[in-house]
């Protein structure tokens, strides 16, 4: 293991715009070493190599106080409307993140809107009521969204394909817990993880975005990306994944029947959501801009646009198949 | 209805005739596979690639019981004889040529020969020979038609911009419409039209030689399997078609490897203390040259003549009309390479150390000369040149090459005995045979009898009844209790000699009859075969009261 | 109206366009020569063998003036560039590679490189890539149309019985309308077509590599052409497109004995008294590789790094970016075969004898790990080996690494001055130069002035004016008192330094202008042609008051 | 140089028939081995390995001799109405065949047809006279044939082809004065000598037979052989020459306008007149019957028949080119 550099800071924090409920807001969000997912067998997952491994306790409350303290400063110094802190797995597993820990962030973004992520288990109706109390103590615009990565309606591409240990009912008992003690919900999907053909990976997530939209305030599909060290990695390695192409990230935002907001990691990249290269950039922007601004007749306009690689993808769609995939790199 | 039957082989290369329902298709080819096969459109969901862990695979791996069967390494599944098979999504091992190769042969091994392999979104006409000399023999056109959304066009050297299809490469029905898709799809048609036609004819290895230079890992892929187990088991013992030696490879190849073997571990030479190293002749059979018949001359029979050549290494004169010494042809540029000296020397080396010699004469020039001292120098002999000019058919030469032999003694010939040994493994030892005919056609006779008879258009040594009685063992194959109407078919096998090749001439034993022939299929397959010929039948002999 | 213009080469092969009278034709390809040329139907009992004796052919050569102009090696002729030559009879020289490669290399030395090459009654599917290769431009339909009276179904892998034509090995005009003639001469059309779009895209070699297979003589020819002078000449100096090593003659293409040569010769390596050997990566540039990353941060350069490979032999870093290092790809198998070893071994001898360090590190295994030590006995030094596990990449491996190094001073890295010793042979000894840019991008400049940049995708060095100006020798081109408009014709050239070949940096100086530029000839063929770019122009300097 | 075997045996001697002038008779052909041809340059021309190398004088003669007896004893055996004895040179020169030896013979077959070999610088009109006088002594019907190895009617390609030292001019004078002298000429025609494409040769035979019908008594014309230690065989040898198709000889036979003999030495192999190896017995056969039979009809009919590589000899007829030849082997 390799010490980790800088225990004290936060793995990132960055200030920015969050577009909620039809309204565009400043926003600070922190990436937050923590002690770590404890279910942490995502295949698709990368951050529990960015945990604070065998550190319990008391210097684990120490050390993610300091990285509260960094975001407390940018808070300070910014006034955001939307606070966003994650730690790479549940905000509400005590085990990861301190009790006092999560007590003292609460105190931090009152009357703002704060969104944590967790995983079901963790999730609380009492708990969530008290933070949403808290919050709103501040003033009535502030609110709590608990963020929680469904990834698929489908339990068994859930399963066989990134191994989450979450059903879908388990969701949205959630769901409904969290709405009922005041909180908002957060869903994260997840764009083809492995094991899927483009079509199967895109059927997916249109389906899961109709079912979702009765329980979720905001909805958040990530294209799949190669992390380094997952399965996922090894998987693309052996030419046995190959990440969503941006036509069908495209494709998705454009069909939705909610707004979706995407931000494709490594987009263009070999090992992100990419095309044939020549076009990615002009759809990643299209991207970029349709999240803030929910306007759903640009990436309609985005599907209009042509490109040699489009036959391609239209081909891949149309024969790709789970026993012949993936048909490109 | 379904079915397979292989009805030509080529190494591991098939041609064959699968049946599915009322269509019936000529393998190896290409055709639109979901609808051949129903099955394949409900397998969504179902993706396993090739290199899972077996956990995975055990929970994962969904089986419908429908044609084509998926194949995985962690998932043994029962096949059948007739079986169509698949190996779902193994265009993606084409890149690791070593994974690729081990994992097929661990499946090839576990799954009866007489089934239809089809390698899904694979083949273009660039990766059609080797991809079917791996083993497969049906495809689809999902990659082809793939690479008309890429604006590729194939051929079989490999894949070009769309723009050349003005240029004249190709002139096929798509090309003359500007229709990109049907002519990929005709071009991989084409190539595997040329594949079934090339192991048909027995020539599908001297036409890989060629294709497979088009991608380092085809080359990759040739060299694993020409290492194989299972090369070595569907390599012909013989082909009547010139055996081409056109790269580096060919000295690697099983029909080398295993003449080397059984020079050394099966050969028997001729009682003598005396032998004398020759080249080789590019005219075949040696001893018909005009060269080979100076050389015989001034040796006068005074020595054992062992022909010393690329890529065969050593051949003694009585084994020169076994395969492949009578039917190669190699590049002659006067430079050995050094694999070439290597596994030469080698086999020299082999050879001297069992056969060991009071004195050995080396009629060489050139790289062969340094080839023979290195390999005298290896095993440890003393070894005498006699080339006198930069001519070995000088009559100096010659000259010297016959005086270093005065006073020796005449070596009693013995083709019979040699090639005997050679191809059977077995010390003939029946005294009295002679031997008749013009060579190289010769016929072993003892008073009227019959024994056997050279068939030069194979390289071997075909026996009568006679001359199987000669022969105490091996090369049997064992079958069922009936009279063989026509050839022997592989579900009338029950068991079989595991030394026989494809082939090899063969003694057919059952209750009812006895019978000559040569074996279509090697042991292997003839057991665990349900269909196709297993011996094509020379003669049949009734046994009665039986 | 005559005329001919060389507009493409790849090594020996051309592609061109021949101007005759209204006809304008690109070559390679086949015609109806009598048409084109009718002197050819006035030449009856003119017949000459090309290996006849000088006498009978100062006797009997007839000569009428007319194209296209016989040559006999006996019977010297000026030819002029432009002119169309015919070789008579040479297909019978076919089955002789040897003599054929000795006397087309006669016959090219003698003959303005700008003049178009026929070959008549010679040209097959089968034969049209060697015979390309071996420099010959046009050809005729004679021999495919004798192999349709003897009833053979022609295709670039060799020919088949006229029957396989209803077997769908083909499905041109010709095929399709059950035309054997037409199929055949559409077959070489084909070929011709396919050779010359390998020549444009300087993928012909590789092209050759397949081809070549099918029949020993055409090896033959390759391996003689390998290694002949007139290669050397004509072999580019790079190419934008991979270099496929992927059979055993590889090793022997002039651009792998260039490389060692230039190695040896021409390279001037950094200051250092260690050395590292370490693997090479299937990704190029090397440093690019993880691989790699790991070997150079063990390493922390305290040492100079070697890589090597096949079939290179030994690629310094700072020469990986050049051609073919960092083009190359080869068939992995794990085995090295004895050919690469001995040739590998050679370099590193070589490579040694010229470059001694105090300390030898060999960060390698298997075979590789064997040949340096094998290298290093023959140099006779000492070699240390650092491979703890059997992983070259392990952390063990990379500590043990590191560790060996500990205490040993840093290199200073050089990069131009090694790639411009081994490009122009020139020992640049420019100080406070500075590297930038992202590699493999990279400039060198002092200050604001740029003298070099790298041009990874041709692995050169492109120098500027400035850059010109430091090297003081060599790789010159001059040009007659003329402001080059656009590119330098080979008529303009006067003089050119003879080590100049196809694709290599120069400088052209003329009484008006200096040009940088990249040649698209050789030395020689600039100063013997009358026609065709001799040097693409990158950057013209009027030279004032001159 | 090996030791000759038998020095006083003929190299060969046999009987047969022969068509002569309409009619069939009864022959002895003898082949003896003589001082040798005084030219000896001809380049297909094997012949002049079967000499008495370095015997002359009177050792010359009597070896001669003693194969004349053996003629001697042929004759009187069979009583042949034609005897042939050819010395592979010039029976008239006397430096080859010594005069008691020429006088000897003649005494042997007064009354005869005799028919002897020369060239035409041996040619004397005295001799001849005195000759044919000496044979009609025994008989009107003896008469004496000098057979005179014209080759063909052009002087170029005697020349560069065969390079025989004669014009034909030398053999149109020297047929007069046989004539004059009473004896009678017969005429040998070398069909395809190498540098000639098949047609080039096929039409030289046509013409030549043409023009030397007026000139000659007897035409035979010999298919040219691969003969061991020529020219002719280092060209073969090298690709350069392939001896003449059978349908070559069969068409020009059908063809000519007076009767041929033929004998297609080494017919049906490699190195002589061959087709594909399926038709050439066939054809031989025919040539055989033609040589006795003068039925033209039978060559003519052998021309309807077909075979597989008449198609090829059709194409080379047409298409081999002086540039680019042989086509084939």
């Amino acid at each position: 293991m390799k010490p980790i550099k800088n225990p004290e800071e936060p793995l990132a924090i960055w200030s920015g715009q969050d577009y909620i409920a039809g309204e565009i807001h400043p926003s600070v969000t922190a990436i937050i070493r923590s002690g770590g997912c404890s279910w942490n067998r995502c295949k698709i997952c990368q951050y529990r190599h960015e945990r604070f491994s065998g550190i319990k306790g008391d210097e684990l409350t120490r050390l993610m106080y300091a990285q509260i303290q960094r975001l407390k400063e940018q808070i300070e110094k910014i006034n955001p409307h939307v606070v966003k802190v994650y730690t790479s797995g549940s905000f509400f597993d005590p085990l990861e993140v301190p009790k006092e820990i999560q007590d003292h962030l609460i105190e931090l973004v009152k009357g703002k809107t704060l969104i944590v992520e967790s995983r079901c288990e963790y999730i609380d109706a009492e708990q969530i009521s008290r933070y949403v109390s808290h919050i709103k103590e501040g003033g009535e615009a502030g609110n709590i969204y608990v963020a929680i990565g469904l990834e698929t309606t489908s339990d068994k591409i859930r399963e066989k394909c990134i191994d989450k240990g979450l059903q879908y009912s388990d969701y949205l008992k959630t769901s409904e817990v969290i709405h009922k003690a005041g909180g908002k919900v957060k869903t994260y999907l997840l764009h083809k993880p492995p094991y899927l053909t483009e079509r199967e990976a895109y059927d997916d997530m249109i389906t899961s975005i109709q079912n979702i939209m009765p329980s979720t305030d905001l909805i958040s599909m990530n294209p799949c990306t190669v992390q380094r060290n997952t399965h996922l990695e090894t998987l693309w390695k052996r030419q046995a994944y190959r990440p969503p192409y941006l036509w069908s990230v495209a494709s998705i935002l454009a069909k939705s029947p909610a707004h979706v907001t995407c931000d494709p990691i490594g987009g263009g990249q070999a090992r992100g959501p990419h095309n044939c290269g020549s076009c990615d950039g002009m759809i990643l922007d299209a991207i970029k801009d349709y999240n803030l601004n929910a306007d759903q007749e640009l990436m309609l306009s985005v599907m209009e646009m042509d490109c040699t690689c489009k036959n391609e993808w239209e081909y891949v769609m149309s024969q790709e198949r789970s026993w012949s995939m993936p048909l490109t790199r | 209805m379904k079915g397979v039957e292989i009805l030509s082989r080529d190494g591991t290369a098939r041609y064959g005739r699968l049946t599915v329902d009322d269509t019936i298709l000529n393998f190896p080819s290409a055709t639109d596979t979901t609808r051949l096969f129903p099955a394949l459109n409900t397998r969504s969901g179902t993706n396993i690639p090739p290199i899972e862990d077996p956990d995975f695979v055990s929970r994962f791996l969904i089986r419908d019981g429908e044609q084509p069967i998926p194949l995985h390494i962690h998932a043994p599944v029962n096949i059948q004889s007739g079986d169509t098979v698949i190996t779902p999504n193994w265009h993606t091992l084409l890149s690791r040529p070593r994974d690729f190769c081990q994992l097929l042969d661990q499946l090839k091994a576990s799954t009866p020969p007489d089934t239809c392999w089809y390698l899904p979104g694979a083949a273009l006409p660039e990766n059609a020979a080797i991809l079917v000399h791996a083993g497969f023999d049906l495809f689809d056109y999902i990659a082809t038609d793939l690479a008309t959304t890429q604006e590729k066009f194939c051929l079989p050297d490999g894949q070009y911009p769309e723009k050349v299809m003005e240029e004249g490469l190709c002139s096929c029905q798509g090309c003359l419409s500007g229709d990109l898709l049907l002519h990929n799809r005709i071009a991989l048609d084409q190539e595997l039209a040329r594949i079934g036609r090339r192991i048909r004819d027995g020539t599908f290895r001297e036409f890989l030689e060629g294709r497979c230079r088009t991608k380092p890992e085809f080359v990759s892929i040739m060299r694993h399997i020409d290492k194989s187990d299972r090369m070595e088991q569907y390599c012909p013992v013989s082909r009547t078609v010139p055996f081409l030696a056109t790269s580096g490879d060919s000295i690697h190849r099983v029909e080398v490897r295993r003449f080397a073997d059984r020079l050394v571990e099966r050969y028997i030479p001729p009682v003598a203390d005396v032998a004398v190293l020759i080249p080789c002749s590019a005219k075949k059979p040696y001893s018909l040259s005009q060269s080979h018949r100076k050389f015989s001359q001034a040796i006068g029979r005074r020595a054992h003549e062992l022909i010393m050549t690329s890529p065969l290494g050593l051949v003694p004169r009585d084994l020169e009309l076994c395969y492949p010494a009578a039917a190669y042809d190699v590049p002659v540029t006067g430079y050995w390479d050094h694999e070439e000296r290597y596994q030469i020397t080698n086999t020299l080396v082999r050879y001297f150390t069992r056969h060991p010699y009071r004195r050995v004469i080396a009629h060489l020039d050139g790289d062969a000369r340094i080839i023979a001292q290195d390999a005298a120098d290896q095993a440890g002999f003393e070894i005498e040149f006699t080339c006198e000019t930069d001519r070995l058919t000088d009559p100096a030469s010659l000259q010297a090459l016959s005086e270093a032999l005065s006073g020796e003694r005449k070596v009693k010939s013995h083709l019979v005995r040699g090639m005997i040994s050679f191809q059977f493994g077995y010390d003939l030892k029946a005294p009295n045979l002679e031997v008749k005919g013009s060579y190289p056609e010769q016929v072993v006779k003892r008073g009227r009898n019959l024994y056997f008879s050279t068939d030069p258009a194979h390289g071997l040594i075909r026996p009568t009844f006679e001359g199987w009685s000669l022969i105490e063992t091996g090369y049997r194959v064992y079958i069922d209790e009936f009279v063989p109407q026509g050839d022997i078919l592989a579900p009338g096998v029950i068991d079989a000699d595991p030394v026989i090749r494809p082939g090899d001439e063969v003694l057919v034993i059952g209750d009812k009859a006895m019978t000559t022939g040569r074996a279509v299929m090697s042991a292997d397959e003839m057991i665990r075969s349900s269909r196709g010929v297993a011996v094509r039948v020379r003669k049949v002999k009734k046994l009665d009261g039986q």
